[in-house]
């Protein structure tokens, strides 16, 4: 049953294990935005999932993974501000619509070819928003390489799926240690940063790893020796 | 709660909100439920709404310069991250004239991306929205930076002046024009000798060795491309107005006006300090210098730095600057 | 030259009063060789010149409340020291009216001597002089303190309210019985999450643990006689409004203004913060906020803390606080 | 003949080896009143040595010892504001009378029987200016000392006496140390600052050892072991 597409449980478990790896790491995430940014990455991502578990709290929570993704979205993109909250949004936003289509299916579900579709639908909304490309040191760089390996691993089941696009963006971001940021507040740091990751990359590989598993702490995936 | 005064991590904003909000009833409204600002006693005559807003701790910026004569709306975001499109979008609304709503926004990311998401919006509710960006941060004016220049210190001239222009009831296309092209004369550099603290932890943002100064530092505590060894503040001040003059190049005649802004914590001994080093650098090169505010403008929480703003102006956009304003940090 | 932007030590205070006379020319004039600054435009009907004076490091006070409406004149002095005599005594003679000259002076030893002295002076050169002292801090009011309470945060509401008075032709003895009885209704309590840095060494001037607060700090760095732990904010501004409304007792009918006033680093935020919550303690009490200010109005180089005042006033108190002022810090 | 007076010459150089003596310790200075008062001690009494010279500079120098401390009590009097500058200016305006008057007697000069004379009218003066009694915790606390020594060693040559005067000052300052100011910045402290000893108290410990010698550095002086 979990072979072929995720159910509203599934779905729903791991919006959950995402909330709790975005608090695990909340301070890691501070850490590292302080480092390349201002700072209040993590404060962001941790406001986004806690909105949207008080619209599910309000609203009695989701009928399936499209409503559940919708939560996301919502949260993200109408109480998040900053810059990553609604590129987030955008990305919930894009997967819920796919979520929704393929419920439309035989078989129902989250399947591997939504996620595949939505991320990419996403990842393209993000892109048109942001202005951003690949290794201009952004999430973008993290969301690259996940939507690529859902894309090749269609056909296979979504748990498979997810864990290959999360090792894909555990990449992405450590290759974004060494890059020199043109978007975002890293960019005016110059060269001067070096061997940081960026911070909203991590984010988008927490995302896809909280399929499998929570995150309890960045360190041991961020080291690349 | 190790350095700041406040109720708890994230209580910060909205509990100054709420004693922004009593302490300036009679200037201002601030709808609790969307986080916004409001001016009671919009001048009549104007047909634009003018709004502006970002993330908070910047503080007077933006709130502080909403009323009559200014800004009709504020929508400040948690602290450093810009406001969410929703907020943008009910204040547009809440404020839009006759002739639309006008979004004077900083560049950056977040806030280009949050303002143009309610823009969006307000298109499809059939509301008129212009935008003026404001970017006049030097420091990040490099090829290296595809984001382009920052928006800081020229902000409040922008809006000062833009306000005194919507209250003689200007459209909104005339208005999206005059602040653009205000907003292409101004540029600011900044440079700080401590950092803010962060208010999750109390500690400081970054940690600068004794001595150093951050060269062309962020209004959020990013730090500028480089560190140079503190100097004399004649020294200094003529260093980054020879740079500022540079970029601007007035002609001789040009009426220029002068914006020597607190990033937070540096004392107002130092501020006049540097005015009056300033001053003496026009002179010295012949800048007609014709207006000028001193004080903390455009802050980044606590951070021990200043910035200085130059605007190239003429006699129309004297003109509005000199017009009446009464907002609660901004009266004459 | 490690923390504060300037060219030297010692140069601090004199480069910042250069500054502040080209910045606010239109309103006042600085006597560059004794060092005091008059106000341009003094109301006609004043027969009582009014001067304040005390060290620098507290801007805006007093230089910033110079002006229509307010100070005739006001002597700085170093950073933390009292100006000297002869200071006093020249700007005395330049401010005196027909009815002579009115002192406002914080009590601190060394305001006291030095401006005891220059009353001499005056006296000697047949110019009437009359005191004013101010003396509101909570915190020095003990038996073991001989020197009495000091006087802080209600120096400008008393400046604010004589200066009213003095417009309406007031004479010095009226004046001088005015604002003790003002003064004697104001009480203040300071708290501190940092040291100030002392401009010779740009370090802190004390040490604080983090999580602890300076419960009672003066305005010279003075540390206070204890500390106590950090609490949320909520907690901490109703104990202090708690101390503060026992030593005044203000009756359910009497109108109270509040002053929440940075001592140089804390931000808005902060500020509007404990506001909301001051509001919220003196309506839970049935105190009757008429009036009140938030913002940096008597600081202490870049200390980063807070005081509370509260002035139990009456009507003819209140009319003389709302009149006109127009100082280069200062106006309605 | 440096015996029964000072000549012009030596309260000169007194008053030398005293601003001398005020450059060199004035951080140490500085450090003691930043525990107990605000820190800017030292600053106001090197201002005021300072201002002195200056002022016996623009006037061509002094013709005798009454003009000599006539210039240091003008100056702290009438550019040194703060709590000590004009204490230290009544003291010397006193000593200067005490110094004009004696050298109208035969013999003239600066005689100890005048140092006596002048250091207990100075401190008269402070003591009503300022209101402090002995054992508040202030300069008054090395001056009673000073002026003891003094009037018990009238007969003596000046040398002498003034060395009395010094020892008798700096077993005041340090007798500070233990006390609970009560007057001055300290008292705000209650029983916060102890074995501290008062920095006004230093300051004419200072004055009266410099007749003898430059006091380069004090933190022998102020152990009590
Ligand atoms: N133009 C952009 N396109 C895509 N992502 C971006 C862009 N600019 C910044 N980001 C991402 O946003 C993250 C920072 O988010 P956040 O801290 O919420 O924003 P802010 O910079 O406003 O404080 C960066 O780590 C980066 O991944
Ligand atoms: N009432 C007083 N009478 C005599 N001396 C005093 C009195 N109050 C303070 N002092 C002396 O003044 C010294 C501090 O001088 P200074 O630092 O110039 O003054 P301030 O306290 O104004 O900064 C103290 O160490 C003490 O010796
Ligand atoms: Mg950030
Ligand atoms: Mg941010
Ligand atoms: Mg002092
Ligand atoms: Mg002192």
């Amino acid at each position: 049953m979990t072979t072929t597409a995720f159910d509203t449980t599934q779905t729903r478990d791991w919006m959950r294990r995402f909330a709790e790896s975005v608090y695990a790491t909340e301070a890691e995430l501070t850490e590292l935005d302080q480092k390349v940014g201002d700072g209040d990455f993590g404060t962001n991502l941790a406001a986004g999932v806690r909105a949207a578990g008080l619209l599910l709290d309000r609203t009695g929570g989701p009928a399936d993974s499209a409503k559940e993704l919708g939560a996301m979205a919502t949260a993200f993109l109408d109480e998040i501000g900053g810059t990553s909250g609604p590129l987030f949004g955008l990305l919930f936003q894009a997967l819920s619509r796919a979520a929704a289509d393929s419920a439309a299916d035989p078989g129902g579900g989250l399947t591997t070819g939504a996620l595949a579709e939505g991320t990419a639908q996403g990842l393209a909304a993000i892109r048109r928003v942001g202005d951003a490309v690949p290794g201009d040191k952004t999430l973008v760089d993290a969301l690259t390489p996940a939507a690529a390996a859902l894309r090749a691993a269609e056909g296979t089941p979504p748990a498979a799926a997810l864990a290959a696009a999360a090792d894909g963006a555990w990449q992405g971001v450590r290759d974004t240690a060494s890059l020199t940021a043109r978007r975002g507040r890293a960019s005016y740091l110059g060269d001067r940063v070096t061997d940081i990751p960026d911070p909203g990359a991590v984010g988008v590989a927490l995302f896809f790893a909280s399929a499998a598993a929570t995150v309890h702490t960045l360190a041991p995936r961020l080291s690349t020796g | 709660m190790t350095r700041y005064f406040e109720n708890g991590t994230g209580e910060l904003v909205p509990d100054a909100l709420a004693g922004f909000a009593r302490a300036h009833q009679d200037l201002v409204d601030y709808d609790l439920a969307d986080g916004y600002v409001t001016a009671r006693h919009p001048a009549p005559t104007r047909t634009v709404g003018l709004l502006s807003g970002g993330g908070s701790g910047h503080e007077p910026l933006h709130a502080g310069y909403v009323g009559a004569g200014m800004l009709d709306a504020a929508c400040p975001g948690r602290v450093f991250a810009s406001p969410h499109n929703r907020q943008i979008f009910r204040a547009s609304r809440a404020v839009a004239g006759p002739d639309g709503v006008l979004h004077i926004v900083k560049n950056y990311t977040g806030d280009r991306i949050n303002f143009g998401i309610a823009a969006e919006r307000l298109a499809d509710a059939g509301i008129a929205c212009g935008r003026v960006l404001v970017d006049d941060d030097l420091a990040s004016d490099s090829e290296a930076v595809a984001a382009g220049r920052r928006g800081t210190g020229a902000t409040v001239l922008v809006e000062k002046v833009l306000g005194g222009a919507a209250d003689t009831g200007m459209g909104l296309d005339a208005l999206v024009d005059l602040g653009t092209s205000v907003a292409g004369r101004c540029r600011t550099l900044a440079v700080a000798s401590a950092a803010h603290h962060a208010p999750v932890t109390g500690e400081p943002a970054f940690e600068l060795p004794s001595g150093e100064l951050e060269y062309g530092v962020g209004i959020h505590g990013e730090r500028a491309d480089h560190t140079r060894s503190q100097k004399q503040v004649g020294v200094l001040v003529e260093d980054m107005t020879g740079v500022l003059l540079d970029a601007l190049c007035p002609g001789p005649d040009d009426p220029v006006v002068a914006l020597v802004n607190g990033l937070g914590s540096v004392t107002s001994l130092e501020l006049y300090g540097i005015f009056g080093e300033l001053g003496r650098v026009l002179d010295a090169r012949r800048v007609r210098l014709v207006r000028h505010l001193v004080g903390d403008y455009v802050t980044a929480l606590d951070m021990r730095g200043f910035s200085l703003t130059l605007m190239v102006a003429d006699r129309t956009v004297l003109d509005f600057y000199d017009a009446p304003v009464h907002t609660p940090e901004w009266r004459w």
